[in-house]
């Protein structure tokens, strides 16, 4: 609960900031920050698993690649006024507040009884799971996953020069 | 003879009209220039059939005992759905006595014809038409069928039409040939209708077969039993439609009008016509059917109605021969007076006077013609009397057998065939109990006969030659006036086999034994008859010879009576009209009707249908611009709103992600705001 | 003050700041940056539940985050190697300069 | 066998089709010499008796509305089929001779050849209305595409007149298919002749409140208004002489001897058969349309200066004929002979008329192609001094169609008389007129084209050559055959005329 309470304010303003940020390195920086908070908080919820998980993933696979990515594009619009254009800032609240509102409502509306005691994620449980009740599912992730390297290795490939 | 022939003769009846008919299918497909083939192959078919005629002839002579002589026989020709449909041949002495009749004088015909037509360029042709002609003839006279009889009958007239227009490139030819061939037609049709009752009636065709026969007593007892229309029973009525028939074809009031035209034909044509063939045929059809129409009675409707129509016949032709100049012409009208005299021997009930005066007719009008031909080739194509005149002399041979063939067909007395056959036609009609009508017609006919026959005579013969042309004719060749000598003959001789004192013809159509009777005279006033009948040649004979015994040499003088009679004698001379009554009463009104009905098709069928179409037409256009303008245009124009809305629309796809997922966004929003607001 | 309902609060917060990125960031990548937060609030409502709803020895939660942070992996991948993609062909990371679609 | 029959002449169309390379002459003499295969064919199945059904053939298509492609040959419809046959092999020789058409040409007639040999075997309506709307398209290609300067109008409505005629029957037997369930022609006429089709009808329209007879009366008319304009009965024939004589001479052969007889047809074994009663009630009426087409027709053609057109309205009388024939029979109160004698003379008459017709047309051909186009009355005369041979021919044909006897047409006329004079002897009367006009106007054709002077358009003609006097061979032996024996053409006729008169009368 105290993790919860500590970590909270931080992965608000991490988030606040990747989106807010001009920049974009800084932003997707803040983001891999977001994202380690996040992971952080899973394993103070107990699930430790998960939390490397994330660790791993995100901020070591997917925010390295944004950032490589923006290192590649070196974008001419490197900074980027959000408030200079009130035009695609307003519609943009009007969206999200709304939805925000929403949920809020909905989460201060019902929020379901808590258990507290604390609970550990048995890892071995998932690995039964995973090649278990969920072996298609794996199967399936994992001819994802390669004909995502294959597709995104075909994608950024350099165009071959046309004879 | 005649017994080793009776087996075989059913066939050979067959062959006699059958050769004369394939020598015409054959000449038919030979060209022209083989026209003396031609003329070979139709005279020796001719010659065979007349001496198959002879033969069969000769097999009715012997009378049996029991009757005519009679030979039917009945083949199927073709059946229809169950029904056969019979045909035969058919020998008695009637029709032994014309086969004989007709081959014998048309083979003289043909004889003479090829010295006449010699120099015709389709001299073969012209013999093809006539051994069809003569084939069809004596199909007519040996059928045993009505409709055989029917169909040579129609045969007749197809080679009557041809012959008629032999010389086609002539206008007048071409039309007499048309005329002939309609007048008859109206005629035939009737004939036509007239066997199809008969035919629905009894169910045969046949004359006779073996008691089954149309001619025989089952038949005819179902003929007078069943009333039709008017109280005729079918008997009647049928036999007045086969009358009409017979009248077109034999040239009775009123439908004679062809027969005075048909002497366009070549002039054997016309001997053929007027002695063997055609007009033979009528009246051989109504002595063959005689059985029907004196069927109840000697005073049977179509009875009286055939002696009226014959005596009528016989005076107006006679009437109208008086005033005619053209040779042939006088011939023509003298045969329908004849005609006319057998068609009252046929209604008084004299079926043998009618069937001696027929045959004896055949001759002398045959030899009269043909010496009338002989006449006309000698004066180089000639035809007017009044440019005639003194041809006696120079024509002299020719002069001699014309001179017997008048006096015959005068009835000069006792020498002649024609005077023995008048007399038994008056005696026929004075007997006859409907009345004197008749009679009184065929006296004034007979009598003027004599008259014109006489006025034809001294024209021709006496006097002075009128024109140039006629001055230095030239004599007939040899093959041309043996002919005329044998058919005088004939004319002569025949009246040895049909006196009063030896009926001889008259009883073998009865297939009785003629006996020499001297006091046959004393019987029913024969006597007066004789007696009249001298009186009237002579006074006939007399008043011509006043009249015209001198004659004006002018060829353009008028003719005596002509002033006598004053309008009489032009209404004569145009034939009384009937003509130019047809002309303006049926002839025109029929081509007005035509024309009426086509200008009807074209003026109101044709423009239906069009409206019809243009409907069509206008609704298809209706439709189409309906289409064009209201539904295809609401349409387009429509569509094009759409297409300029669509274009506007279109500008907010600015193709932007954000802009898509902002309004998606603002959607939702939307939509959640309506949520919680209601 | 119940510890769903302040996860479940910081997962809405995270949630709309990703949409917001979405809809407002030019750069292609920087959306892509709100995608993966957006994600990551999902993630932690499942984590959420598992953790303080009724015991659950199937462990769906947790096994759907497995395959989400899989998923978002393989889309991140893609979905930057299309950015490429569009970068080589117009110069630019810019959403709004990729308008050829537009009406 | 008769499959083959019927692909046979459509087969030679197909070779035609995808023969690209050859000529116009080339392609006519080969469709010609084709067609002298059906016509074998036709002499094969002839051979085989003409007792009952000479071939059939079914091929089931909609079976669950019953509808088969059912075709079978007897011995009226082998008339038919050899007519046909005969009929189009001369009409291609001809074209040939005349230097009419090509390759499109010969194959469009042996389609229709096809499409007649069709309708004259047809067992059911569906088969028989495909093929008898079929001819159509043919004809009015042949029609305006080879015809004459009006060819176009007069194809139109030719067209259109029979399409519309082809509506009616249709839409009458679709309320026969609906009421009474079936189109087959053999099982309508089995029903008509046990209990009538009248109170199956009623039940199945109860709904319009008709009597089953007035509802089988206006279908019946539907179908008759069909046939009439095919026939064609006035008034329903204005259409024709334009198509007649707007036509290439070919053409109009086929026209008026076979696309006419297939109104003939229709009427004696489709209509008599199915709607006895009702023609019964009818036949009053249609004898007097008969009379009057037998005496508008002749008196119309006494008025026409042009021959091709004369010819047509000639074709209108002869085929009043059989429509009288018709009318009496179906006024028949069973006189069996007089009814048997009108069918037999009925179908003769057609038989005979379609070549005699064809001969004339054809003369008219030969004159057309000998003047350059030329074809009034008035354009000739005295033709028999200059070609004697084609006059001769043609003389034959004209008294055949006059109907002398010894020739082909007086059979068949005499039959008709003879059975309408027994059922109804005033039709009879008054029609022998229409023999009498038929005489006046074809005499006064010879009259002015073969006799008098020479005309100025005649001379430095040539008269028929070899070849053109072989293709008259036929006709001849066809005119004159069944004039002398009637009974080679009745031999096919009579069973299954006594077939019908049992259906007629149980």
């Amino acid at each position: 609960m105290i993790a919860l309470l500590i970590l909270s304010p931080l992965i608000l303003l991490a988030a606040l900031g990747a989106v807010w940020k001009a920049r974009p390195v800084h932003a997707a920086l803040l983001l891999a920050l977001t994202l380690s908070l996040g992971g952080a908080l899973y394993i103070a919820l107990g699930a430790g698993f998960l939390g490397l998980v994330q660790f791993m993933v995100y901020v070591g696979a997917v925010a390295v690649l944004i950032v490589f990515s923006l290192l590649i594009t070196r974008p001419r619009d490197e900074v980027e006024e959000i408030a200079r254009r009130p035009k695609s800032l307003l519609p943009g609240l009007l969206c999200t507040l709304p939805l925000l509102a929403v949920l809020l409502y909905a989460v201060g509306r019902n929020v379901p009884e808590t258990t507290t005691e604390a609970v550990e994620l048995p890892i071995k449980r998932i690995g039964e799971l995973l090649f278990t009740t969920h072996a298609p599912a794996v199967l399936a992730i994992a001819i994802l996953l390669t004909a995502v390297l294959l597709g995104a290795a075909l994608f950024a490939r350099e165009p071959s020069k046309k004879p | 003879m005649a017994d080793a022939l009776q087996p075989h003769l059913p066939a050979l009846l067959w062959w006699i009209p059958l050769l004369p008919l394939l020598a015409a299918a054959a000449i038919a497909f030979l060209p022209d220039a083989r026209g003396r083939l031609a003329s070979k192959l139709a005279l020796g078919a001719l010659g065979v059939s007349c001496i198959l005629a002879l033969l069969a002839a000769n097999c009715t002579l012997s009378p049996s005992g029991e009757g005519a002589f009679r030979l039917a026989t009945a083949t199927t020709w073709f059946t229809f759905g169950e029904s056969a449909l019979k045909v035969g041949v058919l020998l008695d002495p009637m029709s032994a006595a014309m086969i004989a009749m007709v081959t014998f004088v048309a083979l003289w015909i043909f004889i003479y014809s090829t010295a006449y037509m010699a120099e015709e360029k389709r001299f073969g042709r012209f013999f093809g038409f006539l051994s069809l002609f003569c084939g069809a003839m004596l199909m007519v006279l040996l059928a045993n069928s009505l409709l055989l009889l029917f169909i040579a009958w129609e045969l007749v007239g197809l080679a009557s039409y041809l012959l008629i227009g032999f010389y086609f490139e002539k206008p007048s030819a071409a039309a007499a040939a048309q005329k002939a061939f309609i007048t008859t037609r109206v005629g035939d049709m009737a004939f036509f209708l007239g066997m199809i009752w008969l035919y629905r009636q009894t169910g045969t065709l046949l004359f006779y077969d073996g008691g089954n026969g149309l001619l025989e007593s089952g038949a005819l007892a179902s003929l007078a039993g069943t009333t039709t229309i008017g109280g005729l029973t079918v008997s009647a009525a049928a036999a007045l439609l086969l009358l009409v028939g017979a009248m077109g074809k034999s040239g009775q009031v009123p439908l004679h009008t062809w027969l005075p035209d048909a002497m366009e034909g070549p002039t054997p044509v016309s001997a053929l016509i007027h002695a063997a063939t055609m007009v033979a045929a009528a009246l051989f059809m109504v002595a063959r059917t005689h059985p029907i129409f004196s069927n109840g009675g000697d005073l049977t409707i179509p009875l009286t109605a055939t002696a009226w129509v014959g005596g009528i016949t016989a005076l107006y032709a006679a009437c109208v021969a008086v005033a005619q100049y053209d040779f042939k012409r006088i011939l023509a009208y003298s045969t329908i007076s004849q005609l006319g005299f057998m068609m009252v021997a046929l209604g008084t009930g004299g079926v043998g006077a009618a069937m001696f005066h027929l045959i004896a007719h055949a001759f002398f009008k045959a030899l009269l013609f043909l010496s009338a031909g002989s006449v006309i080739h000698g004066c180089h194509g000639e035809q007017d009397i009044r440019n005639m005149g003194g041809l006696s002399k120079p024509l002299r041979r020719t002069f001699l057998a014309y001179a017997i063939g008048m006096m015959a067909l005068s009835g000069f007395p006792f020498l002649f065939s024609g005077f023995w056959s008048k007399e038994a036609i008056l005696h026929s009609a004075q007997i006859w109990p409907g009345g004197m009508g008749p009679f009184a017609l065929a006296v004034a006919a007979a009598l003027l006969t004599a008259f014109y026959m006489t006025r034809q005579a001294l024209l021709v013969f006496f006097g002075k030659p009128r024109q140039p042309g006629v001055e230095h004719p030239h004599e007939s060749p040899a093959v041309m006036l043996v002919p005329l000598y044998v058919l005088a003959a004939g004319a002569v001789l025949l009246s040895l086999i049909a006196t009063p004192f030896w009926p001889w013809f008259e009883k073998w159509l009865h297939g009785e034994v003629a006996h020499f009777h001297g006091g046959a005279l004393g019987e029913h006033g024969a006597v007066g008859l004789l007696i009249l009948s001298l009186v009237l040649v002579s006074v006939g004979v007399g008043l011509g010879w006043l009249l015209y015994r001198r004659v004006s040499n002018d060829s353009r003088a008028r003719d005596p009576l002509s002033g006598k009679l004053g309008p009489v004698w032009g209404f004569l001379e145009r034939a009384m009209g009937f003509d130019a009554l047809y002309q303006k009463c049926i002839i025109g009104p029929l081509a007005v009707l035509a024309s009426l009905i086509d200008a009807l098709e074209l003026g109101i069928l044709v423009p239906i249908m069009a409206a019809g179409e243009s409907v069509l037409k206008a609704f298809g256009r209706l439709t189409g611009a309906s289409d064009e303008r209201g539904i295809n245009a609401g349409f387009d124009g429509a569509c094009r709103g759409l297409k300029r809305r669509a274009a506007d629309a279109s500008h907010s796809q600015s193709g932007r992600i954000q802009a898509y997922l902002r309004t998606i966004g603002l959607g939702i929003t939307a939509l959640l705001l309506l949520y919680f607001c209601l | 003050m119940n510890p769903l309902a302040v996860l479940l609060t910081l997962s809405s917060v995270l949630f709309a700041l990703g949409l917001f990125a979405v809809l407002t960031r030019r750069n292609a990548i920087l959306v892509l940056v709100g995608i993966e937060l957006m994600l990551n609030a999902a993630n932690l409502n499942f984590i959420g539940f598992w953790r303080f709803g009724p015991p659950d020895p199937q462990l769906t939660g947790p096994m759907f985050v497995l395959f989400g942070i899989a998923i978002a992996a393989a889309e991140a991948a893609v979905g930057l190697a299309i950015i490429l993609m569009v970068f080589r062909h117009t110069r630019s990371t810019n959403l709004n300069s990729s308008d050829s679609l537009h009406g | 066998m008769l499959l083959t029959l019927l692909l046979a002449p459509l087969t030679g169309a197909a070779l035609l089709a995808a023969w690209r390379g050859a000529g116009e002459r080339t392609a006519g003499r080969f469709a010609a010499w084709w067609s002298l295969l059906p016509i074998l064919l036709v002499a094969l199945l002839g051979s085989r008796g003409t007792d009952g059904t000479m071939a059939d053939w079914t091929l089931p298509w909609i079976p669950d509305a019953g509808i088969n492609l059912s075709f079978a040959v007897d011995g009226t419809s082998w008339l038919f089929l050899l007519l046909t046959s005969l009929v189009t092999a001369f009409a291609l020789a001809i074209s040939v001779k005349l230097g009419i058409g090509g390759r499109a040409y010969a194959a469009l007639i042996l389609v229709m050849e096809t499409m007649l040999l069709g309708v004259f075997t047809a067992r059911h309506f569906i088969p028989f209305f495909l093929c008898w709307e079929m001819t159509l398209i043919p004809a009015y290609l042949l029609i305006r595409l080879w015809g004459g300067p009006n060819a176009p109008r007069a194809a139109r409505r030719f067209f259109i007149v029979t399409l519309g005629g082809g509506v009616c029957m249709l839409l009458g037997f679709l309320a026969l298919q609906i009421g009474v369930g079936t189109m087959d022609f053999g099982k309508l006429a089995t029903m008509a002749s046990e209990d009538g089709l009248a109170p199956t009808l009623a039940t199945a329209f109860a709904g319009t409140g008709l009597t089953g007879a007035t509802l089988l009366t206006i279908i019946a008319v539907a179908v008759l208004l069909g046939l009439a304009v095919k026939i064609p009965i006035v008034p329903f024939h204005a259409w024709l002489p334009d198509a007649y004589a707007e036509a290439p001479t070919p053409v109009t052969m086929l026209l008026t001897g076979l696309l006419s007889k297939m109104g003939v047809y229709g009427l004696l074994r489709v209509f008599l058969p199915i709607f006895p009663d009702t023609f019964t009630v009818l036949a009053p009426w249609l004898a007097a349309l008969a009379v009057a087409t037998v005496l508008l027709g002749a008196l119309a053609a006494l008025a026409q200066k042009d021959l091709k057109r004369l010819l047509a309205y000639s074709s209108v009388n002869h085929l009043g004929y059989c429509v009288l024939a018709a009318a009496a029979v179906a006024a028949s109160s069973g006189d069996r002979e007089s009814a048997s004698s009108a069918i037999s003379g009925a179908f003769l008459q057609a038989f005979n008329h379609g070549i005699i017709a064809s001969a004339l047309f054809f003369g008219v051909g030969l004159l057309e192609a000998r003047s350059g186009g030329l074809r009034g009355l008035d354009d000739f005369g005295g033709l028999r001094a200059r070609v004697p041979v084609l006059c001769g021919l043609m003389g034959l044909a004209i008294f055949a169609s006059l109907g002398l006897p010894g020739l082909s047409g007086f059979i068949g006329e005499f039959l008709i008389f003879n059975g309408t004079f027994g059922l109804l002897p005033w039709a009879a009367a008054v029609s022998v007129l229409g023999l009498l006009f038929t005489a006046v106007f074809l005499l006064r054709l010879i009259r002015k084209v073969f006799h008098g002077p020479l005309g100025k358009s005649v001379s430095g003609w040539s008269d028929l050559s070899a070849s053109e006097r072989w293709l008259f061979v036929p006709v001849i032996v066809m005119i004159v055959v069944p004039g002398l024996w009637p009974q080679a053409l009745l031999h096919f006729l009579n069973a299954d005329t006594l077939r019908l008169l049992d259906l007629l009368n149980p």
